[in-house]
């Protein structure tokens, strides 16, 4: 077992593939030599080879549209969108081509590339370096979405995804890449280094595509989360003293609604939590979701905790970022709740 | 500006209607009479034919002229004056013929309700057999609709391309896509996309892989001129020129995007082959209704891009001679006889022309031939109609529609065909 | 007052507001001589010159874009997509851009745009041209998305958007065009002039972005509406005889929340419909917003009747549609539920 | 191909190292001594200066070469010198120091955690002085975050400039956008956005409206050579030459975007001035270190448009002498020196050496005056810091990040607006 960031498992999901496979490839905006603005890529280059790990134009509806023809050519490309922010000029490419390739062909081809991208706030980035898009590619048939909250999965998913013989979309948390985040941003950061979840086995493993992972255990409610907000959720748990599941849902699409309906049957109540924009968010498909499979179990109504329906504003990050106020304040409404 | 500086020039506005608003505007409208006089047709047809290795720059020329082999007259001439045996010209020749007769038949299908929709490729023939002659068959062509002429000249079964516009039993693609939006990965013919252009850069993306194979095959695709204004025709011919990838670009210049004449996406551009030249890409432009031009030109840049070259945009210029699709009515916008007085001719007739001079064809073998196509495809046509159109049944399971979304069936697809079940009892 | 197809409504609202105000434009692919594919804009050339209604080239995101730097510089444009199916490529320029420029300038500059597009299927128009994107928007702050059932909406909406300060998407049901369509394809069709809602007052008139209409009265159920569905919902309340609400409503974002509060708090079952792929499709966040404010009333679960997560398939295009059927299931599952 | 094959060709490959899969790399990396010497520095400069309402192909060679003015020695040749007074060029010099008197406190700034990020233009102040002193301050630019120089040229305040990187309670943005995104109507400075080349179609619609408008407004747009791989470089080519709209298209190429070399952008392209040719738009290449250069270059395209002569894509070519940005270290990717070697000098000292040259300045008054600059700067941030920054408190009260969205608030809005306040306590 290593010890690795976020980053660091990232890096070696990809490198374990590269070595193994020699039809996975690895480009995107800056991904080369230097090895990407948040370093995912570091040495791949040079390990790898040129031809195998490169830098291309800032085009990124070229980026996964090249990923695609390779894709259908036999290839396992996985491109990097710099920023999910800036993954709109691919959304064509993404949600008419790539997720509709083998539906429209009848599987005459496909499509097994891997987009990864970072997403969600806490580095000050504003409207422009801070988005949660996911709502955005669940809506999308065809397609899968993929989001890692620690770097254990984050190596077995990303494995799992470019193995996957359909697109995946890999959504990585960037406040998370160097350490778990609870919110408070006052805090000290801590490293994955000294956190469980930062023991990565080295070589090939898998973490399955459509699992949930429960990060704690307990009866009197449920809360759904991914990525950043898994760990808000885990620290106000803890910090509240209540007993409660907290899913780590890792798959939005396919989503792992077994494991849901198993919680809240138990629980009774369920707070859906996401840093992305309110409206239309997936938490709304999370609650509709909860309450047809579970109406007669819920004891009060499904909480909504989210980003607010603006864009995400500069100065003003922490006062739009669902922190552990946020959540607090809705656990407490949904306990006091007959 | 104040608010009410801004409401002042705005009432000024309301009360003028002058607006120095420049909007291009096709040469002839309905009720016109097109005069193409001024599109002058070289005599000694065309530029050079540089080696096909050379330099880019060398063909910035080739982006403004045209190449030419068949003169009107039958003869032939030129540098670009292919190598093809007669046997091969009178297979071009059927390929294009058999191509005109499906595309005809399944035109008056439709507008009897055995389909829902159908494209033709008149006129455009030329482009699709010729090109697809000189490629290699296993060379990935990623076309737009109306290159149907690829997979005919390719030996695709007519019968299962009929059964895909019938959307029927026999269709290979189970009834999920609209008609003539073909996949058929065994004729190197890439599923064919409803979204305009976005195949191009895919395209180049397939030609990367092979590079990256270290095989020898090359990608070619497709696009109108209209589509050449959405971004992936950028991303195509950047990546393309960046990676050096083995690729054919070509743009089929029919004139007419829909309703919109060729200057709305050309703009002030010569030509659309020029749009090449800035990417230091090799850049061809080709009379598109002269089959063995647009083969010589194919042939050439197959030629520099399986010998690590590059890629070429190609430029074919055609006229075309039908509606957009069956749901197109061309006289809303067009004069009705401009394709006639086209001044490139059909290309079917120019071929048969050229083969009847060298005395290798006569005018009786030629209707003998329609006669013959025309006969297998009525026939081919009953035996595809037998399995099903949408006129009564399409023959198809619905169920198949929860198939090949992915490779296997998540969890909230297999309850929606639960439902589904309990919907239709 | 004149009888109007939905066509001749939306073209009409063009030409009033054109002929008020010289700020408006229109543009788009085919518009201009030809006058659309759907005819929307037939005339308008003629009626107000070659640079008040123009064709452009095939380029949704450079469509969108002209229209954001028009609108910034004080015109009023309306831009057409022929297809929803083809709005992707301006997804950008939609999300990040219109949406985005009031924002992120502090209000220094603003984009009153309307962006026109059909959506929907029922025409045999297979993967690309049925689509119903409406909550790939929906989660977009700073953008409004109205959907129109009838001539008389559709006209009093579009002037609206046109007159609206802020970015609006004007989603048009391509099948209602022509009449209305409750679903049963078999039915020989009936126009809009037969229809009460075909009667469509001559010159200025509005209707207000974020109010719901209701198309029906009832107790027993509410069934939340929009664009086609509406009538497959007044068909199925009408022939199962049951008492309900229907409400169309009109427009997603802004919602008009306090209208189906109201209703479901007063008949508690609520079943949402739409043409739309299931998961993360806007009844998501309508099922949601219910539960969250009308929890103590409900007696049953809200039930989704939705398109299936497939693109929507060529020949088994009825089999895709929510149609009478899957709608009538639905309710009498709500109706039966304790 | 069947599976088998398939897997047996994987296997080969994975064997063997071979590709022909072609991927371009800058000449030099970190260690390398980077050696300019093959870049040729033309002595008799320029092109010659066409009309600018000639024929936008009369301009295709000066999309390959390059306009200069201004000769490292001081001197100035060739036709394109402009008509510059003595004191508007010392305008333009002072204009250059205080925006680089600006970046270079602001980069300090940054680093002692005063603010979040900033982006420097050192190198390439010619570009954006020399060319909004060419334009009509009411001609809207669409710049991107490299461009400060227009705002200083245009005699914004730096104080609100500041305010806004520090997202303090001064910033017209109210801290709702990053640092450097500024938004300046009032000085004809269109909002930035954070996505790269979006700007670029917008500004071709702003000119649409100019021209609708029957002004003689006219619009230009910046980018970045990187990002000219976006479609919306394509869409703002077509659209401007389709429509003939009033505006100049800039591409100011730096070398790099962020850690890639323009030649990913570029490809086998010559120049990406060149990019424009095949629109039919006028092409310029011009010395981006050479103020006047910049300066006279812009005069001709901004008449070419002012007169109804349509679009210019102009390539200012300079170099990107820092990091991309305080996110940034240029050393991981290219020799540290490789700026200071850069053949084309530094714009400062280049218009300096002239108007030294020409007796119109001292190095003694020019010390004074970058004294003088650099007191202003600290002075106006000490001022700036006042009204708050992210360092201790932005002074902006959080709830005005439900403001603007849109018009007026709506419902949702509002609700969400209590939630918060119920968070807040
Ligand atoms: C992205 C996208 N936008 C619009 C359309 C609608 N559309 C289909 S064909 C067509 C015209 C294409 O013209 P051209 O590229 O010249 O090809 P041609 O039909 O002449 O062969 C249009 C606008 C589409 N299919 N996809
Ligand atoms: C659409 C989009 N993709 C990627 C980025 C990330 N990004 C910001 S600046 C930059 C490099 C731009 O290089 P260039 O266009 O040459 O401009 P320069 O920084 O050299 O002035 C990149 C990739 C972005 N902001 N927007
Ligand atoms: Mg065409
Ligand atoms: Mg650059």
């Amino acid at each position: 077992m290593a010890k690795m960031s976020m980053i660091e498992a990232i890096r070696d999901a990809m490198d374990v593939k590269m070595t193994e496979d020699r039809d996975v490839l690895v480009f995107g905006e800056d991904v080369g030599y230097f090895g990407g603005v948040f370093r995912c890529t570091a040495g791949l280059q040079e390990k790898h080879g040129l031809h195998r790990c490169f830098d291309t134009p800032i085009s990124e509806g070229g980026i996964v549209g090249i990923a695609i023809g390779m894709a259908a050519n036999g290839l396992r490309p996985v491109a990097e969108i710099q920023f999910a922010d800036y993954i709109y000029p691919a959304y064509d490419q993404i949600a008419s081509e790539a997720s509709r390739l083998r539906y429209r062909s009848n599987g005459d081809f496909t499509a097994p590339l891997t987009i990864r991208t970072p997403v969600g706030g806490g580095i000050y980035g504003g409207t422009t370096h801070s988005q949660s898009p996911e709502a955005l590619f669940t809506h999308i048939s065809g397609l899968k979405t993929v989001i890692p909250s620690n770097p254990y999965d984050a190596k077995g998913l990303l494995i799992s995804a470019i193995e996957d013989n359909d697109p995946v979309l890999f959504l990585e948390p960037k406040r998370l890449y160097n350490g778990p985040f609870d919110g408070d941003h006052q805090k000290p950061s801590v490293g994955w280094k000294s956190h469980e979840l930062g023991e990565v086995p080295e070589g090939h493993y898998t973490v399955p595509l459509a699992k949930a992972r429960k990060i704690t255990e307990g009866n009197d409610l449920t809360i759904l989360a991914y990525g950043t907000m898994v760990w808000v959720a885990e620290a106000v748990v803890k910090n509240m003293g209540i007993s409660a599941d907290v899913l780590d849902l890792r798959s939005l699409l396919p989503l792992d609604l077994d494991a849901i309906v198993e919680s809240v049957k138990k629980t009774g109540r369920c707070v859906i939590i996401h840093e992305a924009t309110r409206t239309s968010g997936f938490g709304g498909e999370l609650s509709a979701l909860v309450q047809e499979h579970c109406f007669y179990y819920l004891e009060a109504p499904i909480q909504r905790v989210t980003g607010w329906d603006t864009p995400y504003p500069h100065a003003q990050e922490w006062a739009f970022f669902p922190g552990q106020k946020r959540l607090t304040r809705a656990v407490k409404t949904i306990m006091k709740a007959a | 500006m104040g608010q009410s500086a801004e409401n002042k020039a705005r009432a000024e506005r309301n009360l003028s209607n002058q607006s120095k608003l420049f909007v291009p505007e096709p040469q002839f409208r309905p009720g016109d009479t097109p005069d193409y006089s001024h599109i002058s047709i070289p005599t000694n047809h065309s530029p050079n034919r540089p080696d096909p290795l050379c330099d880019a720059h060398d063909t910035v020329e080739h982006a403004l002229k045209l190449i030419r082999v068949l003169r009107f007259n039958g003869e032939t001439e030129g540098e670009w004056k292919p190598d093809l045996s007669a046997d091969k010209m009178r297979e071009g020749l059927r390929h294009m013929m058999r191509t005109r007769a499906m595309d005809e038949r399944m035109f008056t299908m439709q507008r009897q309700g055995k389909m829902s929709f159908y494209m033709k490729s008149t006129g455009e023939e030329a482009v699709s057999v010729g090109h697809a002659m000189a490629l290699r068959d296993d060379d990935m062509t990623f076309p737009t609709y109306r290159q149907q002429g690829i997979l005919i000249a390719r030996g695709a079964s007519m019968k299962e391309m009929m059964c895909q516009v019938l959307s029927n039993s026999g269709d290979p693609l189970d009834g999920k896509s609209i008609p003539v939006l073909y996949s058929f990965k065994k004729h190197g013919f890439f599923s064919i996309s409803g979204n305009l252009a976005t195949q191009l850069i895919q395209g180049v993306g397939w030609a990367m892989a092979e590079a990256y194979k270290n095989t020898d095959g090359i990608a070619s695709v497709f696009t109108g001129e209209g589509a050449t204004a959405e971004g992936d025709f950028h991303y195509a011919l950047n990546f393309a020129s960046t990676y050096r990838a083995p690729c054919i670009i070509n743009v089929v210049n029919n004139q007419w995007a829909i309703s919109s004449f060729q200057g709305i996406a050309a703009g002030r551009g010569e030509t659309f082959a020029a749009r090449g030249t800035g990417y230091g890409l090799a850049t061809l432009r080709v009379d598109g209704n002269d089959m063995l031009a647009v083969y010589a030109a194919t042939k050439w840049a197959a030629e520099r891009a399986r010998n690590g070259g590059g890629a070429t945009i190609i430029e074919h210029y055609t006229y075309r001679k039908e509606g957009h699709s069956t749901s197109d009515d061309p006289s809303k916008y067009r004069p009705e006889n401009e394709g006639d007085v086209w001044p490139f001719g059909d290309p079917v007739e120019r071929l048969k022309n050229h083969l009847i001079h060298i005395e290798e064809w006569t005018q009786e073998k030629h209707d003998a031939l329609a006669e013959e196509l025309k006969k297998e495809v009525r026939e081919t046509f009953k035996a595809a109609e037998a399995m099903g159109s949408v006129a009564n049944s399409t023959q198809l399971p619905d169920n198949t529609m929860f198939e090949q979304v992915y490779e296997t069936e998540p969890d909230h697809l297999l309850r929606q065909r639960e439902m589904f079940k309990g919907e239709i009892g």
